[in-house]
Formats: structure tokens, C-alpha cells, sequence
């Protein structure tokens, strides 16, 4: 069995939903790191969930960094081991400089909850490996902070690095389309996720958690955890 | 011209943000009961006038869009001359 | 606040909420006048909002009981069986008051304080839902309070992680003055691991749990007895500030404390904080409480007994202890990173007593306070009649292009237009159990917790049915918040209620309080589903102008497999679609009057219980036959406005033939009323034998497909001619209805552009 | 003593909010085209010490926690004294 450590901070608030996803869904183990916690207890997959970890009235994650947790989630990424963050959990990896960028208000100033198409870019990663570059996934969002920003040398670089993961898209997979842009929070060149260089930490805005089952309206998520198995199975990937 | 409008939260308001980064300023080391409050600064470009006018303009600005009354107080500075009791006025 | 000493004045009696008749039976029941904080205890457990006292005389003809009945009124939250040793616990609370000073903090402590009425009986929430009425949205600063309000529930739910997963908008210019925000919460709990607010076992510890106390809201409970007025600028310094940060924080430290045995019982400070929680917990138990003030944890320096006894502060809750168990529960919430302190006694004297540093500052009998609060039987008078709309006064657009600009400006009113801006702000998905989204069904589903069943949820009321007439309008409520929980497939279970009022001092409103309650009681009992918790608001009123009587609604339902949840869209081409029942309608009190007129007139349309409760019994038969693949039920903007709604989300059109029957076409098309239910199915001839078989009156109206809703009058005596009443581009439509919402709030709407004016435009 | 550490975007960033704003003042009616920049202030209590070492303690706490330099600086101030260079700091 994969066991997937879900780190969850005090006010992370899907730390359950991914739990539940992987043991009931899924059908590994998942279950659940506290933030003052220092060891991963044996993990191969380490996610970080969405929610507000410690209220984030402050920037998102930024205190969250401080967690002595993230010290093993360092280690552990650090060699290799597949790490994901979702919504809250990208807000917190790129505050910790473990991803490049930084998740600024949404444009509308407003909080958004709904159904998004991503497509799939960039080079393979943990978490992607075996999706097939360019397919549209549906997944739905909900944040207030899902406004990725960087500097445009930065964003050049990621793209060149083929590091940007996942971009908001149409249902047909357009971007860009002329005074239309895909990404609904204003993120900068509609990027909805990114990947370190190496590939094997990966954080998203969308929820993949939360399309896995039909039940809810959608299982596309389902692709981000089985690509995710195949990466430890040792099925291609980058680790 | 500049002005500035600092808008904070009236005291015996409860500050939950303020609240939670003394807290993490504590859990950093940085000692003990940190007492912090959150506030929000405007930076406004305003046109060329007389001192007066520009902050009775900015007092406008504050009491009508900026601050809320029922929860904060605001505070009025003109930038680049040296701020201060003398171009700046408080309220509420 | 000054520490003032007795003799007190009438203004600072009357400044309290208490008549000079309510301050001598004070005076009566201690001997003596009451001590500052005492006036203050009294004050708040005195006032409508906590004593109930111009209610409770009448409250007692709702229908409470029933096989699924756990918990009914009384305790913080009703507790219904839900099978699999599973309980549903549910209530909706009205924050109108603070809500209409600062819309953001008002509505976002609401959504805190009903999630704290639900996880302090054990249960976890999963689900939150607002009901919401507003003014005209060019009012002024009615964009503002939507806004506001909006930002607040979702600010506060989308933090605490607990879903928003309906709910119900309505603007009306009555609210003009006096806006209604009420939340609804649901959580679920095992059947033995539901706790009580009870302050039992003399000698036990009582701890104080959660934010520190500051000086908001003092007075918070006493100003949502009082009605606005030129003071009520004065009163703002009361605003509380929610964390939800902190709640969330509270949720999960209770939630872990109740799977232990060290707490005998647990209460959360809502209005009236301290004071009312702890007098209700010894109430309840029959014992009493010893507090001490200096040991609770201040956010202020310098605060006094009284402020400490009737802050309103945030996120706090009340527990009592079992003896010997102390360090294990301090140590347990401690881990959460919350404030917990021992802070009083439970005693057997019946007395609640509070000191400060040693001193004793209240002494008063609890059954004083509480049982012997005031209760009176106001007087009642029933309103003169209202006005009855005269058809002929109101110009008929004329078939063809000048009805469907009619259909285009309802769908744009804010009250029918898409409600996506709202609850797009609300994280309507958390905890992945969000089966039936908002927009998709005319009740929310969410998963029961580790089953394959769903709870189906409905929240609302119309209130200009209520003014019409308060019994059928009220009953009229619950009945289409049954319909709309049996058009998901799901059985009625239970209801809550929340009933907005304006002053109970006046008769005509007091009338219409009664016979609502009337009306209430009927249509629960047609329907089997029993109220099982509730709250009274009264005093919406603003220099003697009331809202409009809106006994709010909220109905759950459980279904036995919520995977056959039924969306209210026609989901594709070549389905047979059906209008089921046959209810009164008409243009008395639709929003289609109110477009034209501007002003509410009559009558009501009339409500056949037994009818009804056909209408659901053969609906539910009808689902369970697995032959309905899309059910939406008529209500605002009448029939045209249904199909309309139910050709949007797949984006699939519909011709529609209605019999002539004589009526006027706008009658015909945007008339309202209960009891019909528009319904798609695959399996149209078994559709019609099991109606017909069950005595449903049911209509064949068309067959889905192409991008096209029209209606069409069927042809007249032996002509096969049909009249089109419109015929319009689903997309068109849509686009109306899609932005109207956003559009009223801009002010962007030309309000001259609307309305039967386009009379003049058909040739 | 009082230390305040006034966070703003970086010059470049766009400032979403500061433009809404900017917006709004101008259809309340203050002239067209204003240019608002919002930031956050920080007003946090401080153990008495030599002003040097209060700037610099403040300057750890706006670098480690306060500001994230992808997209925003920082200013420092001792409240009470007279504010400005001598006294502050700015940085990113
Ligand atoms: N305040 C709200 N919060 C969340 N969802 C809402 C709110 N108001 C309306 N909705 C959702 O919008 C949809 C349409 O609402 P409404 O116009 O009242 O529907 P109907 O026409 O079925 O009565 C419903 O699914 C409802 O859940
Ligand atoms: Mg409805």
C-alpha cells in the first residue's frame, strides 16, 4: 500500500477530503501529519491540503511555513519523494520556497468556487506522469489567493524548464483567446499549477481531491493520484 | 501630490489578524504576548493645492470609501512634506 | 458603562429593554434591587430575543413531535434520527440586526454562531445554508449590505470549512430598512454521542473555552430586541468581530473533548453570551452555578463585571467538567491552542452567583431568570385587508416579441435572476459531499457521512404570500420547501424555522405572528415533518414600517441513495416533459405584479394541504420508479420562468403546448402558486398511468430538444391553429437571467426600460 | 516602544485593489484617473531597547514574516520618535 501523508495544519480544512479520497477512493493509505508533528511516519506521497492553515489573514501560508512539519516535508522533497500541494498547500509551498512564485488575491477581489478546465503542460512530473500533455481536465477551484504571480524572467524560465504543470483553459483546451483570459483568478499566463525543477513537487490551485468520485460531479482528479502511483511504482516519472 | 490614509481598527475592536501574527511572531522567537495591530494604508495621488484642501479632500476620501466607521478610526498625512499633528488630522 | 447604583432612573431602566412593570417584578423576585450586573443579567435574559416573551404563548401549537424526533425546541439545536445510529442535528438563527449595522461581521457571526448551536450538541456540521431577504437593490446602501452579507458568509464558512450549500435571495422594498440574514446549519453525530447544555454533578468544574472576551457587542442582545431608529447610529460601537479561524480551531477541540467522558455538558456563549449560556445550562439541570468573573480571560484591561457577564465576543463556549478530569480536558484543548480556564462551580443552591476578586457582585434565583421570565399574551388585531390587484388595470403585453421582453425583465429581477455571484463566493464543495449544487437542484444534497444516502436541504419563504395572508402564506413556506426536497427525490424529515417579524407591540403584526404559526402547524403536520428547533425575530422594523411577516423556512430530507439525486435541468433532447398538479395561481403577490405594480395587492393563492401531500407522496413514487430525470417546481415568475430555468444549465430547449383555458396569457405564464412540479421523464406513458393511478392531475407540455423554449396556446374549439405566446433563443434568455443579479446590484438596469411598457412595442 | 512596518507592493506589481479603489473614488465623484496603492501596516509593541536594535529586530520580523519580496517591500518605523530616514528603514 502507498501511504499518503496529508499534512494538516490547524486550519487546513480538505486534510479529511484527502484522507478520504485515497483510502476510500483511491484504495492506499492516507492519513493525517499534524503541523507540530516532525517525522512523515513512513510516507511515500506527502499532500498538502487545502484549507486556511493558520487563518491566513496574513498572506496565505505564510505562517504555515514555519510549521516544524515542513522541516520533514523539506527533507523528504528534498530527496525526491513526491510532494503535492493543493490550493492552500501551493499557497504554502511557495511561501516555504519550495515552489517559485507567489499566489496573489484573485483580480475580482473576490473569493471563487467553481468548475475550472486546466490542461495539462510542461514536462512530466509526479503527479502528472502518464497524463497525456495538452489533455483538459475539470476541476473545480476555490480560493480568494489563486492569482499566481512572478516576475516575467521567472515565468520565461519556468516555461522554458517546462515547469509550469497545469494552465487554465476552455473546455477545448484554448488559452489566450483575445480579451478572454482562461484563468479566472487572473493568474499570470493563466497558470493554475507549477512543478520544481526536478519535478517532484507539484502544487495547484484546483482541487483535484474533490472530482474523484461521479458522484460529485467528476473524476478527473482521480488522474492526479494514479499518476502519482505509477511514480512510485517506478512507471517513468521523474524521481 | 501624495496623501496617505492609514485606516486602523478602533481599540476594544477585536483584531483577529493582528491576533494571529503576534502569535506567529511568539512561535519565531520573537518573545512573549507580542501585541500587533493590522492596519491599511492608502497612497493617494491627489492634485496640486493648498494643504488644507488637499486634506480636507482626503478626509472625504476616508470617511466616505476608505474607513468604516462603525469599526475604524483613519489617519491623514500628506507625503513628501514632513507629516505629522501639522497637515495630518485623525478621526473617526 | 458606568457602574451606576440603585435607585436606577426609567431611562436606565427603559435603556435596558424593561419596562417599569418588568423592573418591580425584579425588584419582587430578589427582595431588593438588583446590583448593576444584575440589572444587566436580567436585561439580557429579559429580552425578546432570549426570554421568548411575546412568543411563547403561541409557539407552543407548532407540531414538535414525531417517531424521528430526538431532540425537539429547547435544546441549542433539534436532533432528528437519520437511521444507521446516525442523527441529524439542524437550525437556522436570524443575525438581521447586526447584519443591517455591519453587513460583513454581522453576517459572518451568524454563520459562526449557528455552526457553534450545532457542534456543541457533538454534532459535526456539514453543511451551512443563508437565507437572505434585501430591499430594493437601489435602495440606499442595499448594494452595499448584499455585498456585505455575501462577503461574511462566505468569508466566515469558507474558512471554518463547512460547505454553503444553498440558499434563497429575495429583494422586496419592504426590506428597505430592515434586511433579513438567516443561517442555517447541519451537522451529524453519532446517536449516543449527542451532548446537552447541562451544568450537572454538584462540585464539578466549569471551564471557559476559546477566544478571550473583549467588550463587543454588550448590549448586542438586547439591540436585536429593540427596533432601529434615529439612535441606532449610537448603538454601533457593538459590532463583535468573527474568527473563523478560531471556530474552526473550537470545532475540532469540542469535537475531540466529546469523544472523551470528561465533559457532563457543553453550551456556546450566542447572545448574551456568559450570562445566557450559563443560566440556561443550570436552568436545564435544575442546579446552580457559582462564576468567578476575574477569572475569565479579557482581551481589554479594566473591564467590569457587567461588561464581562453580557460581552458578546466570538467563539467562546462554556463546559462543564467531570471532577478529577480537569488537566485532561485543559490539556486536550490546549493542543488546539485555544484559552481554557476553570471559571465557576455547579452548585445545588438554584442560584446563579458571580463574584469578583472574592466579592459576591449577582445572587439571583436561576428560575427567576429564566422560567419566570416575562411572558406575554399581546394583543391581536387582524390587519385591514389588502388591496386586490385588478386585472383590468393591468395591461396585457401582447403575445409574441412583447412577452418575451416580459419573460426577459423577470428572469433579470434579482429575486429570479442566477444566484452564481453569490454562491460562487461560498465553497459550496468542502468535505466532498456536495451532490446537488447550488444552481443545479431545487434542494441541495449532500452525502450523509459514510453512507450512500443523502440529505436533501431547502431554505426559504415567500413573504409577500405571508403579508397576503400570514396562515396560507406561512404554510405555503413549508409546503414548497417539501416540494422542493421531494423534487430532489428525497423524503421530508424535519423542519426549522426562523420567524422575522416586526414589533410583537403592535396587534396587526402580533396577528399575523399567530396565524402563521397556525399555518405553520397545518402544513407540517399535511407533510409528517415536524419542527424541531427554531428562533423568533422580532423588531424588523424601522420608525414603525415592518418588513414584510417572513417565517423563514428550513426543511431537510434523507434519501436512500444520492447517487439518484434529480437536478431541476432538462438534461437532454427527446424528453417528455409534464407539469404535475394542478395549485391556484396567479398575479396576486408574483413577482411579475410586482415588476409592473410595484406594490403588493391580492390575494393569495389558495392552498390544498391533501393535495399537496399527493402531489409529494406520488412525486416521491414517481422518483423511486426511477422516471423522473429532471423536477423543478413553479414558483417565483410562474410557469414561463420554470421551463425557462430548467432549459438553462444543459442548455436544452423545449416547445411547450398549454391548454386554453380562458385565462390571460400573463395569468397563464408568470401566475403563482403551490403545488406544480415540472418534471421530465424518459418513460411518459408509465409517467401518465402511475399519475393517473395515483389521482394526480398531470399535462403533457412538450418534448425537450433544440435551443429554443416557446410556449404555445393549444388550438381553440375545432381549430388545429396554435397561438404562440413566445418564442425565444435559449441562450437569449439565459443571458438575461445570467446577469440580472449582477446588473441590479450595478444599478445598470434602467428601471423606466422594464415592465409593461412594452405594450407600445408590438406592432 | 512602538515599531510599524508599512508593507506595500513593489513598484511594477499592479495593484488590483489600489485601481478598484481608484475606480470607486472616481465615480463617488473625486476626478478621473486616480491612482490609489494600498499596503498593510503593522503597528507592533516592542521591548524597550536602543532604537537600533528595535529597527533591527523589526527588520527580521518584516523580512521573515510580514512581507514576501516577490512582491512587496517594506518600511520601518519607531513610532513616537519622529518618523523618517534617520529612524527607518526600507527594504524588499
Ligand atoms: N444565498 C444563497 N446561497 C447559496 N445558494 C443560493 C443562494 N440563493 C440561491 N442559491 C441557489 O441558487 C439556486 C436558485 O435559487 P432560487 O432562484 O431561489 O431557485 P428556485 O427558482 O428553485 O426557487 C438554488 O439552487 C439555490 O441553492
Ligand atoms: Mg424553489
Amino acid at each position: 500500500m502507498t501511504r499518503f501523508a496529508v499534512i494538516s495544519f490547524p486550519g487546513s480544512n480538505c486534510d479529511d477530503d484527502c484522507v478520504r479520497v485515497v483510502n476510500e477512493v483511491v484504495g492506499e493509505t492516507g492519513y493525517k501529519v499534524r503541523h507540530d508533528e516532525r517525522t512523515l511516519d513512513r510516507a511515500d506521497v506527502v499532500l498538502l491540503p487545502g484549507g486556511f492553515s493558520f487563518g491566513d489573514y496574513l498572506r496565505c501560508g505564510a505562517i504555515a511555513r514555519f510549521s516544524p512539519i515542513m522541516d520533514a516535508v523539506r527533507a523528504f522533497a528534498a530527496a525526491g519523494g513526491p510532494v503535492l500541494g493543493i490550493c492552500n498547500g501551493f499557497q504554502i509551498l511557495t511561501e516555504a520556497g519550495l515552489l517559485p512564485g507567489v499566489l496573489r488575491r484573485n483580480v475580482g477581489l473576490s473569493f471563487i468556487c467553481e468548475d475550472t478546465f486546466v490542461r495539462v503542460e510542461g514536462r512530466q512530473t509526479a503527479f502528472t506522469n502518464g497524463l497525456e500533455p495538452g489533455s483538459v481536465l475539470k476541476l473545480p477551484i476555490a480560493h480568494n489567493e489563486g492569482n499566481y504571480f512572478a516576475d516575467d524572467e521567472t515565468l520565461n524560465r519556468l516555461e522554458g524548464e517546462g515547469q509550469v504543470v497545469f494552465r487554465y483553459c476552455t473546455e477545448r483546451g484554448e488559452t489566450g483567446l483575445p480579451g478572454r483570459p482562461a484563468a479566472p483568478n487572473g493568474a499570470a499566463r493563466d497558470i493554475a499549477g507549477v512543478s520544481n525543477v526536478r519535478g517532484n513537487i507539484v502544487g495547484l490551485m484546483p482541487h483535484p481531491e474533490r472530482c474523484c468520485e461521479p458522484l460529485l460531479g467528476g473524476v478527473h482528479g482521480r488522474q492526479l493520484f494514479d499518476a502519482v502511483l505509477r511514480t512510485i511504482a517506478g512507471d517513468g516519472g521523474p524521481l | 501630490m501624495k496623501g496617505r490614509v492609514t485606516v486602523s481598527l478602533r481599540t476594544g475592536v477585536l483584531d483577529v489578524e493582528g491576533k494571529a501574527i503576534g502569535k506567529a511572531l511568539t512561535s519565531l522567537g520573537f518573545g512573549g504576548d507580542i501585541d500587533v495591530r493590522v492596519g491599511r494604508v492608502f497612497e493617494i495621488e491627489l492634485p496640486e493645492s493648498s494643504p488644507e484642501v488637499a486634506l480636507s479632500r482626503l478626509k472625504d476620501m476616508a470617511v466616505k470609501l476608505l474607513s468604516n466607521p462603525i469599526m475604524e478610526s483613519y489617519r491623514l498625512e500628506l507625503v513628501g512634506s514632513a507629516p505629522g499633528a501639522a497637515l495630518g488630522t485623525t478621526g473617526t | 458603562m458606568k457602574t451606576l447604583q440603585p435607585p436606577y432612573t426609567s431611562e436606565v431602566i427603559a435603556a435596558h429593554g424593561l419596562t417599569d412593570a418588568e423592573y418591580a417584578r425584579i425588584e419582587a423576585h430578589l427582595g431588593r434591587a438588583p446590583t448593576w450586573p444584575e440589572l444587566g443579567v436580567f436585561s439580557v435574559l429579559w429580552s425578546e430575543h432570549c426570554s421568548y416573551k411575546s412568543s411563547r404563548v403561541h409557539l407552543g401549537r407548532l407540531p414538535t413531535k414525531g417517531p424521528q424526533v430526538i431532540h425537539g425546541p429547547g435544546e441549542n439545536a433539534g436532533v432528528v434520527d437519520a437511521g444507521d445510529g446516525l442523527v441529524l442535528v439542524f437550525k437556522m438563527e436570524s443575525h438581521n440586526h447586526p447584519s443591517f449595522i455591519e453587513p460583513r461581521q454581522g453576517a459572518a457571526t451568524g454563520v459562526g454562531g449557528i455552526l457553534r448551536d450545532v457542534f456543541t450538541m457533538g454534532a459535526r456540521p456539514i453543511a451551512l445554508a443563508d437565507a437572505l431577504r434585501f430591499g430594493s437593490p437601489d435602495a440606499a446602501r442595499m448594494s452595499h449590505l448584499v455585498k456585505g452579507v455575501v462577503h461574511g458568509i462566505g468569508g466566515y464558512g469558507n474558512c471554518v470549512g463547512v460547505p454553503t450549500v444553498t440558499g434563497d435571495v429575495m429583494f422586496d422594498p419592504e426590506y428597505d430598512g430592515n434586511i433579513l440574514v438567516n443561517a442555517f446549519a447541519l451537522g451529524v453525530a453519532r446517536k449516543d454521542g449527542i451532548f446537552l447544555g447541562r451544568a450537572e454533578g454538584i462540585g464539578n468544574p466549569v471551564f471557559y473555552v476559546g477566544s478571550k472576551t473583549g467588550r463587543d457587542g454588550i448590549h448586542g442582545a438586547t439591540m436585536a430586541s429593540a427596533e432601529f431608529g434615529a439612535d441606532s447610529e449610537a448603538k454601533r460601537p457593538t459590532v463583535q468581530v468573527g474568527d473563523p479561524f478560531i471556530e474552526k480551531l473550537l470545532i475540532e477541540a469540542c469535537l475531540e473533548v466529546m469523544s472523551t467522558d470528561v465533559l457532563v455538558g457543553i453550551q456556546d456563549m450566542g447572545a448574551a453570551g456568559l450570562t445566557s449560556s450559563s443560566c440556561e445550562m443550570a436552568a436545564r439541570s435544575g442546579s446552580g452555578l457559582v462564576l468567578r468573573l476575574d477569572q475569565i480571560p479579557m482581551r481589554e484591561t479594566g473591564m467590569t463585571p457587567y461588561e464581562l457577564l453580557l460581552s458578546e465576543s466570538q467563539e467562546r463556549m462554556l463546559m462543564v467538567c467531570r471532577r478529577g478530569e480537569e488537566s485532561r480536558l485543559v490539556a486536550l484543548v490546549a493542543r488546539w491552542g485555544l484559552d481554557v480556564c476553570e471559571v465557576g462551580t455547579v452548585t445545588d443552591t438554584g442560584r446563579y452567583v458571580c463574584t469578583w476578586h472574592g466579592e459576591v457582585v449577582v445572587d439571583v434565583p436561576i428560575g427567576a431568570l429564566v422560567d419566570d421570565a416575562p411572558k406575554y399574551n399581546r394583543p391581536m388585531a387582524a390587519p385591514p385587508p389588502m388591496p386586490v390587484l385588478d386585472l383590468d388595470a393591468l395591461p396585457v403585453p401582447h403575445v409574441g416579441a412583447a412577452m418575451t421582453e416580459a419573460l426577459l425583465s423577470l428572469l433579470a429581477r434579482p429575486t429570479i435572476a442566477s444566484k452564481r455571484w453569490v454562491y460562487r463566493q461560498y465553497d459550496h464543495m468542502v468535505r466532498t459531499g456536495t451532490v446537488l449544487r447550488p444552481g443545479q437542484g431545487d434542494a441541495a444534497v449532500v452525502r450523509l457521512p459514510e453512507t450512500s444516502r443523502g440529505v436533501a436541504i431547502s431554505v426559504g419563504c415567500n413573504g409577500r404570500f405571508v403579508a397576503l395572508d400570514a396562515r396560507r402564506g406561512a404554510a405555503m413556506a413549508v409546503a414548497e420547501a417539501a416540494l422542493n426536497v421531494v423534487c430532489v427525490g428525497a423524503r421530508p424529515l424535519a423542519v426549522t424555522d426562523c420567524l422575522n417579524f416586526a414589533s410583537p407591540e403592535r396587534p396587526e403584526v402580533m396577528y399575523s405572528f399567530s396565524e402563521a404559526i397556525d399555518g405553520l402547524a397545518e402544513a407540517c403536520l399535511a407533510i409528517d415533518a415536524p419542527i424541531v428547533s427554531g428562533n423568533v425575530s422580532f423588531y424588523n422594523e424601522t420608525h414603525k414600517r415592518g418588513i414584510l411577516p417572513t417565517p423563514m423556512i428550513g426543511l431537510i430530507g434523507l434519501m436512500d441513495d444520492a447517487s439518484r439525486a434529480v437536478g431541476q435541468a432538462f438534461k437532454e433532447a427527446g424528453h417528455e416533459v409534464f407539469l404535475l398538479g394542478k395549485g391556484d395561481f396567479g398575479l396576486g403577490g408574483s413577482e411579475y405584479a410586482a415588476l409592473c405594480l410595484g406594490a403588493l395587492q391580492g390575494p393569495a393563492p389558495s392552498l390544498d394541504l391533501a393535495a399537496h401531500r399527493l402531489l409529494l407522496d406520488t412525486l416521491l413514487t414517481l422518483h423511486e420508479a426511477g422516471l423522473i430525470t429532471s423536477a423543478h417546481d413553479v414558483s417565483e415568475g410562474g410557469l414561463a420562468v420554470c421551463l425557462a430555468e430548467a432549459c438553462f444549465e444543459f442548455g436544452v430547449g423545449l416547445v411547450a403546448t398549454v391548454p386554453t383555458t380562458g385565462a390571460r396569457p400573463d395569468v397563464l405564464l408568470f401566475g403563482e402558486g403551490p403545488s406544480r412540479v415540472v418534471v421530465s421523464t424518459q418513460d411518459g406513458d408509465r409517467l401518465i398511468e402511475t399519475c393517473r393511478f395515483a389521482g394526480l392531475a398531470c399535462r403533457r407540455l412538450g418534448l425537450t430538444g433544440g435551443d429554443v423554449l416557446s410556449m404555445r396556446l393549444a388550438p381553440a374549439g375545432h381549430s388545429d391553429a396554435t397561438t404562440t405566446l413566445f418564442d425565444a433563443p435559449v441562450s437569449r434568455l439565459r443571458d438575461s437571467w445570467a446577469e440580472g443579479f449582477e446588473q441590479a446590484l450595478k444599478g445598470a438596469r434602467d428601471p423606466a426600460s422594464v415592465g409593461p411598457t412594452t405594450q407600445e412595442t408590438e406592432p
